[in-house]
């Protein structure tokens, strides 16, 4: 099931390449397919541990095994992946060949979040950089070469110290393989493995992304096409929180305690500027762009805290700013549709002949700000919570940014919808768009309001991250 | 062997034959030639072949490598130019010269293949006969001159310092390194390794570009077998620290020399340059004879698929900019460079991944950490011009481009051609000015052929990379723990059953476990490398017999293997064989097993109370299953029959987690079979019921009633200390009706 | 106290109101949806009455969040102020049928309004602190909602997010009040909180850090200086969002967080001196304000401000009861003094203007008995509701402390002065406007050519709370009167109890009289001095009120300037460390090219490099 | 030992004459100067062993350099017939 789950959309994707005629139906069915084995995997976990774990030698000479499971966290990852993939092919506007690009896509973001060795996460790390250059490359503006180089050069140049701190995790740490289980076992200690973390530091900072190597993050989304898909899987691949979570701290949890000050500097320093920064952007990309760094910095200040709070907190956060975020640029993407720009600054009034698609908006901005009840408020609160343990200072700068998501967005938020002076007019949501209103209302719904069904699987993989890590300082 | 047979024979056979027949008779024989020797070069794999006492070593290393030599000679012929005769000739020489130095441990051996190899090289790179193509010919003949005469001094000195010419001889002493780092320079020279790089950007350039992709895969190959057999793991004291000076050098300079690169062939020739320092990364490792082929059998498949389609794009220099909307312009051509480009950069999921991957582990095994870092910087630096070609390929095509590409169509058509039939994939302007040499692209069937095969082979090395890898692992000897027996100890006297086989493997891999010749069972080695097998779990009839025992453990298919001689006696006295004293048990459940006579009835005790009878079996084994155990430190009894005391062990039961989701179906753990008891007595098992409710029974009068809920182990458990006689127990999930089948009827008869 | 499903039906109630209304408001139309939002509240009233009336309820959903249960509880307290939102709550909603008539957002309306009593309703039955802050945040949202609710305007769109920015800082303290409460006890339930906090061993330092955070949180959420910038703008909201939510209910969550955790703040000398600051600051700071305003809405809204003030004295002088219960007079008077503004607003076809009023006593004699009651009321006349109150927390002041008394009675003249000043300017004289004539309204279509007297669906929810304005306050009278009066105990009952010494009957009675004497004073002079041509200081003294005293021009200057400016110079800031990457990525470019320059293209360049190279490998190699 | 030395002249003086000569012929020459250096070192310790090996190599060598010169000759005298110089500093036109 499990590698049925993960492969089927890479299939359907070269499929639907090699046969464009196909359609949209096609890759929709793909998507739909996919997250009904997400959460058929969901409804079969048992709770504990890693689940539908699988191992077959892939190079066992190296010690490469080609090992798969799931635990909590995975399979909230699974689900947040497929559900967006699914709203993304359902509702943008793009070449058929364009989501060709995203189904590939997303067997690789599968993997990084399903694979049980090193390797094989390293490789679906990286390899999830194709499609996604390649859907810049193809749909993406006018100046994206620029974007091009700086997105891939920061991926490469952040994922290669990996790699050399991945050979040390196992030759140092004395593992006979590059399995989780093995390299678990065998965690590094010490002086190198501070050294190791540093390796991941950089690559998955990058990917968090943290300041200051977000910087490739905003040309990146500008560049992207205007209907938001390539920047909704580009929000999917935000995964640095859950490599960090999953492989740098258990592997090398005397690393965070050599880094912690640092990152959770860098985090708190991040949450709060990317806010501010994302107050002059001027268009809606950029803004987001920005928003999910100051996102992304709360999370991490959650789980660089070292405890399950936050923990549960970032990993939360996480699932649910794919899901926002992502839903967010797809619906910029609509936005374009009618207006045929992003800027943020002119006024234009669209809620008086849109009305549903500002109350659509409306719902996503309050989601994104993390108003309770919605679904990023309980990750946000689990971080915080976990983080003012640690650092309440820190907390304290991170949080001012709660003020300034207020600012940014709904400053933007007013030109848009509001004062409609200069009204334009445009067609409100038609039956595809309600469609997607619905679904992605009712997911942000149910994770706002009953976390439960997500953390009570995320907890335990919290405290054993604690444990792991002896406590915070 | 074949194979030497076959390049040398076709080469001198044709030398002579070449005059005679036609030239394109001459070409397809060549092919053949090549096709046949690759062919023998399969036939036999993973078996070592060595003739001319010891000159001539054909293993593993050598056959892979010849592979990839012939390969790159078939890019060359089926892609190069056919007008001449000569052509053929000089690639199968070429080739031929490559398969000697891959096959030979010997010096002066390979200082011949060199020769015989470089020469034709030298006339290659001259073939366009233009200003270009003499400079590059002259200037890598005159420092390939210098390379040679380099490296036969440092055979003399190596001579002078081991007295033999033979490869990894053992040596000390300035002359042996002096001798040693000449021979470094001259291979050094061979594969464009900084600082011995000199000639390469401007030979590849000035090349026809059929000979700059030989030239690439085909020369790297064979030179690094011949690294490979001299710089051994085991000299690495010797040579370690210059090759890592010469790989840190070619990988920063191949990088940033390219960066600035405006020539398709010359970046390529930088990009080799950084390939060469990343494939010596290979040589520190002990299993670099496997990942070294391997990385230049997917290297030379990507850059083959580059130069390919730069060769027939044009024979002249290729200016990137000409590169711009390939894809749109020749999809194939395009798409199979685009490919070959990536998986030069070495991004998952191709195969260039898999092969940077592995040569970086064998510099990490060795615990060379900068070099690997450093590598690993380079090759994200190098990502850029990759990057740039890539996208440069996959752009729109300029206007002017578009109208020369209608020009060239129209061209074709009109004065038609010998030398592109058919396929449009040959293109633009080209072939109607370039006089003698003309057309390099020959774009028949077979070259699509080899471009689709190459595209196929580099995209099934992606997928399962571990099919090349193994291949070219055959045969090596293994390099990973050997199997043992590491318990018991040869010569220990144990109690028959009690005892536990342990030992080491290669992990994951299966092995066979022999008891005195006979087949005791299987085990496989866990990830740590380790494997365990208790003897009582064996079906062998004979594994619990009294006496000598001889175990053995064999690799599947071996024939001997670590053994270890064991006395085994015949338990006594009733004795617990497992768990061990103060051990730890889970609180769900656990079995005890223990010796006893053959035949004696032993009655376990937990802490006083007894948990029923057992039997001795043939063996002198027995063993009872206890039902889940209240925490704490307990401790078990085993009692002959009758008898007031018996051996004892204390266990340690931890303290059940509350919240635990109870799943297992209702079981009896003891006294399933009933039978006689002393009191007071235990039973119980697990279940997933919140609570059961035991009913007593004397004949069929009900005397009493107990509820019991589940403990936090899952586990229920009845504690009884009734009368003598007989007594039926019966255990129904609560609330349901006495009238409803009981889920386990227990009759007991009480001492 | 039951565990009972009921109790999130309550909330659940007004919140399938604001779904159906959302989804089909449209459809179901004027005035079914007005109707329906309004019985649901009702419905709400009377389910939580009758639970209240059984001893009160609880709800646990378990492990909401690990650790953190999802938990309601309606005791005494939640209940009072239960009774309260969803009372009165339920009439403004009544008055509102008649208020929005007409309005093209009438059903958007009504459904945002049941958003707000369901959050509300969070608010104050949450008992594990983050379902309280959903609860927090919700009213947040819905008062972003219903001030931005014509956002066609953009200086309605720009006050309503003014309100909720400054929300948010609150918010933040709120935040931060969480993190440190886990991880000082490791619980956020409320009810957990009070045992902990009674068991001791922390640091009361730590408590008193986290009283802080949460005094900050209820500061935004009440308007108190110096977050109080935002409630004057909210007026930009139809007339019902200002009485229900910019004086009934929401603004008093502050004070109710503040009495809710009665049990960190209380004996705290440190908090005790702030909150009674702040309290006092924002009493005068309103009512200064409040005398300077032309606005009708702006009057209140300034009013509300001063009261608000007071609750806070009340609450930092360890009168908790005495918050409560001047949130419940407050809660009546407030809302008919804004409803009254309403009607007359709604008479005049959308004038907001005092200095166009006057003489509506003629015009509107229901509404005009309203205003007069209210003022009455607020201004401290015996024995209507807000004597009562007022009273109690004097008395409690003087306990504080003599000087804090005097203090107050100051701010109860001023109370008394701007009451009588909105009553005189509305209601008496002579009517100053334009002939109403001809002017046309959004808001009430076809101007009538009189101003006219509100329909019943307005009036009768005025007459009941004009009943509430002269009756509630003899539910707390001074124990000299009544010695065991209704609502102390009550609401002690859950507060918590934190017994102080009574004063003496004599001065207690001396207090009594003092107020009420000033109280009647005041008004007198006030309703004669407000009927005179005003003296040039008076005018002086109106420019700067009028501007708020200039708070807003100096937040625009000192704070939120400079934030713009910032984020301008830290955008440039970003993209320049992008340029600086680039940099990075040019300087190996430009190395690349030097190393390129190395290939001359001379032969004998290049042999003389291999051969310098092979000195130096031998020559290291061998030596080394 | 002294032959030894005498090798190591020949292949220095083969190396500088490789670098200061400038027709591509006097370049090769001083190469084949550096082969030769090779061979009598091989002979040298050929004797030091009492082995034959090492003469037999020398015939090799001996071979491998003709075989060199026969290709090199070639290339340069077919570089002379095009641009009428065997000049190795006149050889730039591919650099960078």
């Amino acid at each position: 099931m499990i590698h049925v789950g993960l492969w089927l959309p890479l299939l359907a994707g070269l499929v639907l390449l090699i046969m464009p005629g196909l359609g949209r139906g096609f890759a929709i069915a793909s998507a739909a397919i996919s997250l009904g084995i997400s959460l058929v995997l969901f409804a079969g976990y048992g709770g504990q541990g890693v689940a539908y774990a699988s191992q077959t030698p892939f190079l066992p000479e190296a010690g490469v095994y080609y090992a798969l499971g799931l635990d909590g966290a995975g399979l909230l990852l699974w689900i947040a992946v497929s559900l967006v993939v699914l709203l993304g092919v359902w509702i943008a506007d793009v070449p058929v060949r364009f989501l060709a690009y995203t189904l590939m896509m997303q067997t690789g973001l599968l993997g990084i979040f399903a694979a049980q060795d090193l390797i094989f996460f390293y490789f679906f790390f990286e390899a999830t950089l194709i499609p996604s250059l390649l859907m810049l490359w193809f749909y993406g503006g006018a100046d994206r070469l620029r974007a091009i180089y700086t997105f891939a050069l920061f991926t490469l140049v952040g994922s290669l110290p990996m790699l050399a701190a991945i050979f040390a995790v196992r030759f140092l740490g004395g593992a006979d393989s590059f399995l989780y289980t093995d390299l678990a076992a065998n965690p590094l200690t010490g002086q190198t493995a501070s050294l190791a973390f540093l390796g991941f530091m950089v690559a998955l900072a990058v990917k968090t992304p943290l300041f200051p190597l977000h910087a490739w993050l905003p040309s990146f989304h500008q560049q992207n096409h205007p209907s938001g898909l390539a920047d909704a899987m580009g929000t999917l691949y935000k995964v640095g929180i859950f490599a960090f979570f999953k492989w740098a701290i258990p592997l090398m949890p005397d690393g965070l305690r050599e880094w912690q000050g640092l990152l959770l500097f860098l985090a708190a320093f991040g949450a709060i500027y990317a806010a501010w920064v994302a107050f002059s952007a001027p268009d809606w990309k950029t803004l987001l762009a920005y928003a999910g760094v100051s996102h992304m910095g709360v999370a991490a200040l959650g789980l660089f805290s070292g405890n399950g709070e936050g923990t549960v907190g970032a990993l939360y956060l996480l699932g649910a700013s794919m899901v926002y975020g992502s839903a967010m640029f797809l619906f910029i993407g609509l936005v374009y549709k009618r207006t045929g720009s992003l800027e943020t600054s002119p006024v234009r009034g669209l809620a008086k002949h849109a009305p549903a698609l500002y109350v659509l908006g409306m719902f996503l901005l309050m989601a994104m700000i993390g108003l309770p009840g919605l679904s990023g408020f309980p990750g946000e609160l689990m971080a915080l919570l976990g983080a003012y343990k640690v650092s309440p200072w820190l907390t304290f700068v991170a949080f001012l940014a709660v003020i300034a998501a207020a600012a940014y967005a709904l400053t933007a938020f007013q030109k848009l919808f509001q004062e409609n002076t200069q009204a334009q007019a445009v067609p409100d949501l038609d039956t595809r768009e309600w469609g997607f209103a619905a679904v992605t209302v009712a997911v942000l719904l149910l994770m706002g309001l009953y976390p439960k069904l997500f953390t009570l699987y995320l907890e335990p993989l919290g405290k054993a991250l604690a444990a792991l890590f002896g406590g915070a300082s | 062997m074949l194979t030497l047979y076959m390049l040398a024979g076709f080469a001198t056979v044709l030398s002579l034959l070449a005059f005679v027949i036609s030239r394109e008779a001459n070409r397809i024989v060549t092919l053949a030639g090549l096709v046949l020797a690759g062919l023998f070069c399969l036939v036999g794999w993973g078996q070592t072949v060595e003739a001319f006492g010891g000159l001539y070593r054909f293993d593993t290393l050598a056959r892979g490598l010849t592979l990839v030599a012939i390969l790159g000679g078939l890019w060359a012929l089926l892609l190069g130019p056919a007008k001449k005769f000569e052509f053929p000739l000089l690639v199968l020489y070429a080739v031929t010269g490559m398969h000697i130095m891959a096959s030979s441990p010997n010096l002066v051996v390979l200082v011949i293949a060199l020769e015989v190899f470089s020469l034709p090289l030298y006339v290659l790179a001259t073939w366009q006969r233009d200003e270009k193509g003499f400079e590059a010919g002259l200037k890598y003949f005159l420092l390939g001159a210098l390379g040679a005469a380099i490296f036969l001094y440092g055979i003399a000195l190596y001579f002078g310092a081991t007295g033999s010419f033979m490869a990894g001889a053992p040596g000390s002493g300035p002359l042996y390194l002096a001798g040693l780092f000449l021979i470094m320079a001259a291979f050094a020279f061979k594969t464009a390794m900084v600082p011995f790089q000199w000639w390469s950007p401007d030979v590849y350039q000035g090349s026809p570009t059929v000979v700059t992709l030989f030239m690439a895969t085909a020369v790297k190959a064979a030179a690094f077998a011949a690294m490979l057999r001299i710089f051994t793991p085991q000299g690495l004291e010797a040579w370690g620290v210059g090759m890592a000076v010469l790989i840190a050098l070619s990988t920063l300079f191949g990088n940033l020399g390219a960066l600035t690169q405006t020539e398709a062939k010359r970046l390529f020739a930088y990009s080799s340059i950084a390939n060469a320092g990343y494939i010596g990364l290979g040589l520190y490792g002990p299993t670099g004879q496997a990942t070294i082929p391997f990385y230049l059998l997917t290297y030379g498949l990507a850059t083959g698929l580059i130069f390919a389609v730069l060769s027939m794009l044009s024979n002249q220099d290729v200016p990137l900019e000409r590169l711009r909307g390939l894809w749109y312009r020749k999809p194939l051509l395009g798409g199979a460079m685009g490919l070959g480009i990536l998986s030069v950069l070495g991004l998952p999921p191709l195969a260039g991944f898999w092969a940077k991957y592995l040569v970086f582990q064998e510099a990490a095994r060795a615990g060379l950490y900068g070099l690997v870092v450093l590598a690993l910087v380079t090759s994200a630096i190098g990502a850029y011009y990759y990057l740039k070609t890539f996208f440069l390929i996959f752009s729109k095509p300029t206007p002017v481009q578009e109208a020369e590409d209608h020009e060239a169509e129209a061209a074709l058509t009109q004065f038609g051609s010998s030398e592109a039939p058919g396929i449009p994939v040959a293109a633009a302007p080209m072939g109607l000015t370039q006089g003698l040499m003309a057309p390099a692209a020959r774009t028949g069937a077979p070259a699509l052929g080899l471009l689709l095969g190459a595209i196929g082979l580099l995209g099934l090395l992606s997928v399962l990379p571990g099919l090349g890898l193994q291949a070219f692992s055959a045969g090596l000897s293994p390099a990973v723990a050997a199997v043992s027996i590491t318990a018991p100890a040869s010569g220990a006297t144990l109690i028959a059953g009690s005892y536990t086989l342990q030992g080491t493997g290669k992990p994951g891999e299966t092995l066979e476990l022999f008891d005195n010749g006979n087949p005791l069972g299987v085990v496989t080695v866990g990830p740590d490398g380790r494997w365990s097998l208790p003897v009582a779990t064996s079906t062998l009839p004979s594994a619990l017999a009294a006496g000598a025992h001889t175990y053995e453990v064999r690799r599947a298919g071996q024939a001997t293997g670590a053994s270890t001689n064991v006395n085994v006696a015949q338990p006594a006295e009733p004795a617990f064989t497992s768990p061990l004293e103060g051990a730890t048990v889970a609180a769900t459940g656990f079995t005890l097993q223990g010796t006893a006579r053959p035949g004696q009835v032993v009655e376990i005790f937990e802490d006083g109370a007894s948990l029923g009878r057992v039997t001795a079996d043939a063996n002198g084994q027995w063993s009872l299953n206890v039902p889940p155990p209240p925490g704490g430190t307990r401790v078990y009894e085993a009692r002959p029959e009758g008898a007031a005391s018996g051996a004892r062990i204390s266990l340690v039961v931890p303290e059940a987690q509350a919240g635990a989701i109870c799943s297992q179906s209702f079981a009896l753990s003891n006294l399933q079979a009933g039978g006689t008891v002393s009191r007071p007595f235990r039973f119980g098992g697990v279940g997933s019921a919140s609570s059961y409710t035991v009913l007593v029974r004397r004949g069929d009068r009900i005397i009493g009633r107990k509820e019991i809920p589940l403990s936090a182990a899952c586990g229920w458990s009845y504690f009884s200390d009734p009368g003598p006689g007989e007594i039926t127990y019966e255990v129904r999930e609560t609330g349901r009706l006495e009238t409803e089948p009981p889920l386990t009827t227990i009759t007991l008869q009480v001492q | 106290m039951q565990e009972t499903l009921f109790l999130p039906l309550i909330i659940a109630l007004p919140l399938l109101g604001f779904v159906i209304l959302g989804l089909s408001g449209k459809r179901i139309g004027e005035p079914a949806a007005g109707w329906l939002a309004s019985l649901l509240v009702l419905g709400s009233f009377l389910l939580g009455l009758v639970l209240l009336l059984q001893g009160g309820a609880r709800w646990t959903l378990a492990e909401w969040l690990p650790g953190i249960p999802f938990s309601l509880n309606l005791d005494n307290l939640s209940g009072v102020m239960l009774m309260v939102v969803a009372g009165v709550g339920f009439l403004i909603h009544v008055w509102a049928i008649g208020y929005m008539h007409g309005d093209p957002g009438y059903s958007r309306f009504f459904s945002y309004f049941n958003l707000f009593i369901a959050a509300m309703l969070v608010l104050i039955l949450g008992d594990s602190l983050p379902v309280v802050f959903i609860g927090w945040e919700g009213v947040g949202l819905a008062s972003y909602l219903l001030i931005g609710f014509w956002y066609q305007e953009r200086v309605n769109a720009d006050s309503a997010r003014k309100a909720f920015i400054v929300n948010r800082i609150g918010d933040l303290g709120f935040l931060l009040a969480m993190g440190l409460l886990w991880s000082m006890f490791g619980t956020l339930s409320i009810s957990e909180l009070v045992e902990k906090v009674e068991a001791g061993g922390y640091s009361f330092t730590t408590l008193t850090l986290a009283g802080f955070f949460l005094l900050i949180g209820a500061i935004g959420k009440s308007a108190q200086v110096p977050l109080t910038v935002w409630l004057p703008d909210a007026m930009a909201g139809p007339t019902p969002v200002s009485a229900l939510i910019h004086a009934a209910t929401m603004v008093t969550a502050g004070v109710y967080l503040l009495v809710r955790h009665a049990f960190i703040l209380h004996g705290d000398g440190f908090l005790a001196g702030l909150i009674v600051t702040v309290g006092l600051l924002t009493a005068f700071y309103g009512a200064l304000c409040s005398l300077g305003q032309w606005d009708i809405k702006r009057i209140v809204a300034y009013t509300t401000l001063s009261q608000l003030g007071f609750m806070f004295v009340a609450v930092g002088v360890g009168a908790y009861w005495v918050a409560i219960f001047h949130i419940v007079t407050h809660a009546f008077f407030k809302a008919l003094m804004f409803m009254t503004s309403g009607s007359v607003i709604h008479a005049l076809g959308g004038e907001q203007d005092v200095r166009q009023m006057g003489g509506m006593r003629k015009y509107l004699p229901a509404t005009h008995l309203h205003g007069l009651v209210a003022t009455f009321a607020s201004g401290g006349l015996v024995p209507l509701a807000g004597f009562w109150s007022k009273d109690a927390i004097l008395a409690y002041s003087f306990e504080f402390g003599p000087w804090l008394w005097v203090l107050m009675l100051g701010a109860s003249v001023l109370a008394a002065l701007y009451s009588i000043r909105w009553y005189v300017l509305v209601f008496w004289g002579e009517y100053r406007g334009r002939s109403p004539s001809g002017r046309t309204n959004a808001h009430a279509p076809g101007g009538k050519a009189h101003p006219h007297e509100s329909p019943a669906v307005m009036l009768w929810p005025n007459h009941i709370l004009m009943g509430g304005a002269l009756g509630v306050g003899f539910m707390g009278l001074p124990y000299v009167i009544d010695y065991k009066n209704f609502i102390e105990p009550y609401l002690t009952k859950a507060i918590g109890d934190f017994p102080h010494e009574k004063l003496p009957v004599v001065t207690e009675w001396v207090l009594i009289i003092i107020s009420a004497v000033v109280a009647i004073a005041a008004l007198w002079w006030g309703f004669r001095f407000f009927q005179q041509q005003m003296p040039a200081w008076y005018e002086r003294f109106q420019t700067a009120a009028l501007q708020g005293f200039y708070a807003d021009a100096v937040y625009n200057a000192l704070l939120v300037n400079p934030a713009k400016g910032l984020a301008e110079l830290l955008f440039v800031g970003d993209k320049g460390l992008l340029t600086g990457f680039a940099g990075l990525g040019s300087l190996m470019g430009g190395l690349g090219g030097l190393l390129a320059k190395l290939e001359t293209g001379a032969l004998r360049f290049y042999l003389a490099g291999l051969l310098l190279a092979l000195v130096l490998l031998l020559g290291w190699g061998v030596l080394r | 030992m002294i032959w030894l030395i005498a090798s190591a002249l020949l292949f220095s003086m083969g190396a500088y004459g490789a670098l200061t000569r400038r027709t591509a012929i006097l370049v090769f020459l001083s190469i084949e100067l550096m082969l030769n250096a090779a061979a009598l070192s091989l002979i040298s310790f050929s004797r030091l062993y009492g082995s034959l090996d090492g003469q037999v190599v020398v015939l090799f060598i001996i071979a491998i350099a003709a075989a060199e010169v026969a290709v090199g000759l070639g290339l340069i005298v077919a570089i002379f017939r095009r641009r009428e110089t065997t000049s190795v500093d006149e050889l730039r036109q591919l650099r960078g």
